[in-house]
């Protein structure tokens, strides 16, 4: 199964034990509440029910390590689906989406992210693997002003060529 | 086509493609640098028509929302709701009727059926045959009709809901979309003798632009593109939602790469959606269209959620972040098109302009869809 | 000699006359002719049947301005409009529409108008060029391949029909085909070469008449889903309506040469009324088929277009040639 | 030489199959409605703009709750009443429709409950000025008694 082999490949990212889940997270809503409340989550793979929330594998990595991830996914044959980003304004952190599916009927949803400080909103480009990665690099870009290095071409792509703010930031006020 | 000619630096131009040209069916600017006919590298350009539907997301409560959907694909609003109404149903654990997920599934059908007769047609017309457009518009003029009849409006449809629909369908509803399948199906014999067995159009889409399956998947490519290109991919499939696994249906895929290949999945793709239409209206259920018990504000769980599905496009992802308040905290809208588009670029090097812009209206764009 | 240039001035203005005429109504019919197969209506509402749309289309575009790009090349700009019409209404001269009406018969008649047959292109270029517009340079270097490419297949095969006859002149070919309609030229047993060939050299005359006069499925110079409108995307006004009117007076000398060369020009099958009318009513045939094949196919490609030409058009006419050359000999 | 040959033949044949399609086309009725000169009812459920329903008296039925205006995506309702003396109910003094702003969604139609809006039948909406789209519903409404 393929789900079992993309998770070990990641999972080899975390040599340390580290608080991985095994069995399916059970959720409930106290649980989502609790998430909610707690902490940031630590850096590592959880499998997620795909019934509750469309998709199988969730990996959280550090910026550094967001090459080797996706080169295992991309060893894996899998597609990518979008890239987008989400502000954690409370937490001062931004987080970068990654979303690989799979072309064949092993379906495998897997969920790449990776969180950065909002002051200094920096990670690697995957177009270097994924070519497909450009447009929706430059798009998370200028909506979160988040920068893609090594990215080839980082203009911004739906707003003017001009633009010099960053829409979906939570504190941008239109 | 590809060019044979070795290119010294200055013998090229740039030909600006758009954002106002008659092939680009919306406002989309290609940047191509041409040597004569040959395209030597091409930017595309798009945003021209961008709304910030992701932001309006976050602002607006969640049925408020609703409508913004099928602004997104003006051709296919349906499936884009569709996607909507079942994360955000997902997600706050709202159940939906057996009838009106049948009703859902005839109706995205259905505007599948008319997103691609428009599509037919203009791609026809792309390449020069103006005829064919009319008659496709004839037969989608009515689907319009009978789904204006019950949602009340012809494009621009806010016919789900959150746990159901908007209203319910009737019986003229259901006997003109019996009449309607046989009509279509005699339509679609029209449209293969017409232009798929004609040598011109043959010839100009044989071996145009073909995509490599790695190509497709460094790009996420969906739909008839990816189908075009031998990888069996229909969300439908994959990963069935709604009453999808009720029904008997094939996935049509082609191995031959080519423009024409994605021409064949798409008219095949229509005869089965007709397949699915008619199998829905035999096991429609009796029944209510809205659930006995609804949240009277829907407030998901914090969490994210992913929801695929297949459009008339390709597959549509809708992520939705919620933090538990009655606005989503993040919705990003995952447009196949924009996978498709993107393509283009690396594709339509060294093709000659006209193949490329046949290649173009393979990939079935529907501009505001790409810029959401 | 004064008598024959007045007589020549006369047909001239006949000719502009019939060409205009031809232009404005053509247009008409090929409204309602695409409009009926697309079942529309079509143009209905300015007179009976729309027949006044015509002459109120030719009044907007006179009174439109006529706008010359910046950086065009202004001569070139005007004079070629003027250069898509004058060989059309020139050939009209020298062709015969009956025994009777003809402005001026000429021994060497094909050659003159294949001459000014060979004019058209120059025109589009000329379009193209001045118009500094990527599009329009793109299409007219498209145009004249296509014009260069399509010539050769076509005088070939005219050879054909002039070898039968024996003669360039334009009457004289008539008249060989005017004993009855098993001897017109395109029919191959009872007629005056028994060559068995001729129907399909009467398709490849065609196929030329079509590429020749730009029109579908070989419009490549307009290609309005590529190039917005070909050469003629800087024109308005009447410099726009000059090119449309210069389109349809090839298309009517096109369709005059088929007739005249295959089809028995004003010979009669059946002989109900004089001559003239038979030759009108074959030639407004070919004309609706013209259009009908217009709104029935896609554009060909470019390369698909040359390739036609070159590899299947050229070698086919060629082998015609020999083929007709031998039955002569041998016969 | 045979391949060459057959493709031109089918070819030709393909051409001749499209060419009898659109001649049988040619002779059918036409299907389109020639506009102006002739219309089509508007169906049951179309959605256009909205409108106030009033009640036997001629008045209103809106009770000024404020919910379509809260349901509106584009916010392009703003409604205002006052409470007479003496009276318990609220009473409509006025009724905006921002129709610039307006998506035709019907939320607003759906959240009601007092049955007071509905949508129209009008579709004939066009204008050179942007006031011409701001309708005082209520004014509509006496329009419409006179």
């Amino acid at each position: 199964m393929i789900l079992e082999k993309t998770k070990s490949g990641l999972l080899k990212m975390f040599p340390e034990p580290e608080p991985v889940e095994t069995a399916v997270e059970e959720t409930s809503e106290e649980d989502e509440k609790k998430n909610a409340s707690k902490e940031p989550r630590k850096n590592g793979v959880v499998e997620r029910d795909y019934s509750v929330h469309g998709y199988h594998l969730d990996a959280q990595v550090s910026p550094e390590q967001l090459l080797e991830a996706v080169a295992i996914l991309d060893d894996l044959e899998f597609f990518i689906e979008s890239i987008t980003g989400v502000d954690w304004i409370k937490e001062d952190q931004l987080e970068v989406v990654y979303d690989f599916s799979r072309y064949d009927f092993d379906t495998c949803r897997v969920v790449i992210r990776t969180r950065i400080n909002r002051a200094a909103p920096v990670v690697p480009t995957i177009t270097g693997l994924y070519a497909g990665a450009n447009w929706h690099e430059r798009e998370t870009h200028e909506f979160f002003g988040i920068k893609f290095e090594g990215h080839p071409h980082l203009i911004p792509l739906l707003l003017p060529e001009d633009a010099d703010f960053h829409p979906l930031l939570k504190d941008f006020k239109a | 086509m590809s060019s044979p000619i070795q290119l010294q630096p200055d013998e090229t131009f740039i030909l600006n493609v758009g954002p106002q040209h008659p092939a680009t069916h919306g406002v989309l600017r290609v940047k191509m640098e041409m040597n004569g006919e040959y395209i030597v590298d091409a930017e595309t350009v798009i945003g021209y028509i961008h709304r910030m539907h992701e932001k309006m997301g976050e602002v607006k409560t969640y049925p408020q929302y609703l409508m913004n959907l099928s602004r997104m694909d003006y051709l296919g609003a349906m499936g884009y709701s569709h996607g909507h109404v079942l994360v955000v149903e997902k997600a706050a654990g709202i159940e939906v009727p057996e009838r009106a997920e049948y009703i859902r599934a005839i109706m995205v059908e259905l505007n599948r059926v008319a997103s691609h007769l428009f599509w037919f047609g203009a791609f026809v017309m792309d390449l020069g045959g103006f005829s064919p457009l009319m008659y496709a518009l004839q037969d989608r003029e009515y689907i319009l009709d009978m789904m204006e009849a019950v949602t009340g409006s012809r494009l621009t449809y806010c016919y789900f809901r959150f746990g159901g629909l908007y209203n319910d369908i009737d019986d003229d509803f259901i006997s003109a979309a019996r009449r309607f399948i046989p009509r279509m199906r005699k339509s679609l014999k029209k449209y293969h003798k017409l232009v798929t067995g004609n040598i011109i159009f043959h010839k100009r889409l044989e071996g145009i632009a073909p995509l490599t399956k790695e190509m497709c998947r460094k790009y996420g490519a969906s739909s008839a593109v990816a189908r075009g290109s031998g990888i069996n991919f229909d969300v439908r499939k994959n990963e069935p939602y709604s009453v999808y696994p009720e029904f008997d249906f094939d996935v049509p895929v082609y191995h031959e790469c080519d423009s024409l290949a994605r021409y064949n999945v798409r008219m095949e793709e229509m005869e089965q959606s007709l397949r699915i239409i008619e199998q829905g209206l035999d096991k429609l259920p009796d029944g209510p269209i809205m659930p006995k018990k609804k949240p009277k504000l829907i407030k998901p769980p914090a969490g994210d959620y992913y929801q695929a599905v297949e459009t008339a496009r390709g597959s549509f992802g809708i992520r939705l972040v919620s933090d538990g308040t009655k606005t989503p905290y993040r919705l990003k809208l995952r447009s196949p098109t924009y996978s498709n588009m993107h393509l283009f670029d690396e594709a339509c090097r060294g093709m000659m302009i006209m193949d490329a812009l046949a290649f173009m209206g393979s990939l079935d764009l529907v501009i505001p869809e790409i810029d959401r | 000699m004064s008598l024959t240039l007045l007589n020549v001035i006369v047909a001239v203005v006949i000719a502009i006359a019939f060409a205009a005429a031809n232009a404005a109504y053509l247009v008409w019919a090929e409204r309602r002719g695409a409009a009926r197969i697309q079942r529309r209506p079509g143009p209905n509402i300015n007179g009976p049947f729309g027949l006044l749309q015509p002459p109120l289309d030719g009044i907007k575009l006179m009174a439109k301005q006529l706008l010359i790009p910046g950086g065009a090349d202004k001569v070139l700009f005007i004079a070629a409009p003027v250069l898509a019409m004058f060989p059309a209404i020139m050939s009209f001269v020298t062709i015969p529409f009956s025994d009777s009406i003809v402005a001026k018969n000429m021994n060497v008649g094909i050659l003159m108008i294949f001459a000014f047959a060979s004019m058209g292109g120059m025109s589009l270029l000329f379009a193209g060029w001045s118009s500094r517009n990527k599009y329009a340079m793109m299409s007219s270097v498209r145009a004249v391949s296509q014009a260069v490419a399509y010539e050769i297949p076509m005088l070939i095969t005219t050879i054909t029909v002039v070898m039968i006859a024996g003669s360039m002149d334009l009457m004289e070919i008539v008249h060989q085909q005017s004993a009855s309609i098993l001897h017109w030229n395109i029919f191959p047993l009872l007629g005056n070469s028994h060559n068995i060939l001729m129907p399909f050299s009467f398709l490849i005359f065609f196929t030329c008449t079509l590429a020749e006069t730009n029109r579908a499925p070989f419009d490549l110079g307009e290609a309005e889903s590529e190039l917005v409108a070909g050469f003629h995307t800087e024109y308005g006004s009447m410099g726009f309506g000059l090119f449309f009117m210069g389109e349809y007076a090839n298309i009517v000398i096109g369709s005059c040469m088929t007739v005249i060369l295959f089809l028995g020009g004003w010979s009669c099958p059946f002989g109900l009324f004089p001559g003239v009318w038979w030759f009108l009513l074959k030639l407004y045939l070919l004309i609706a088929t013209f259009i009908w094949i217009r709104w029935t196919f896609p554009r060909t490609t470019i390369y698909g277009l040359l390739n036609l030409s070159w590899k299947i058009l050229i070698p086919l006419s060629l082998f015609n040639l020999l083929f007709t050359a031998g039955l002569i000999k041998v016969f | 030489m045979v391949a060459y040959f057959s493709e031109i033949y089918n070819g030709l044949i393909s051409l001749f199959i499209g060419m009898g399609i659109t001649f049988k086309e040619f002779f059918k009725p036409t299907v389109t409605v020639s506009y102006p000169y002739e219309t089509l009812t508007m169906c049951e459920r179309y959605r256009g703009h909205i409108e106030l329903i009033e009640n036997e008296d001629g008045n209103p039925n809106c009770i000024v709750c404020g919910l379509c205006q809260r349901a509106c995506p584009s916010g392009c309702i703003s409604l205002a009443g006052e409470k007479p003396e003496g009276e318990k109910k609220k009473v409509l003094t006025k009724y905006i429709l921002d129709f610039t702003r307006c998506s035709l969604c019907g939320s607003c139609v759906e959240s009601c409950n007092f049955n007071a809006i509905e949508y129209s039948k009008e579709y004939n909406l066009a204008s050179t000025r942007k006031e011409d789209f701001i309708f005082d519903l209520l004014a509509r409404l006496e329009d419409r008694n006179k």
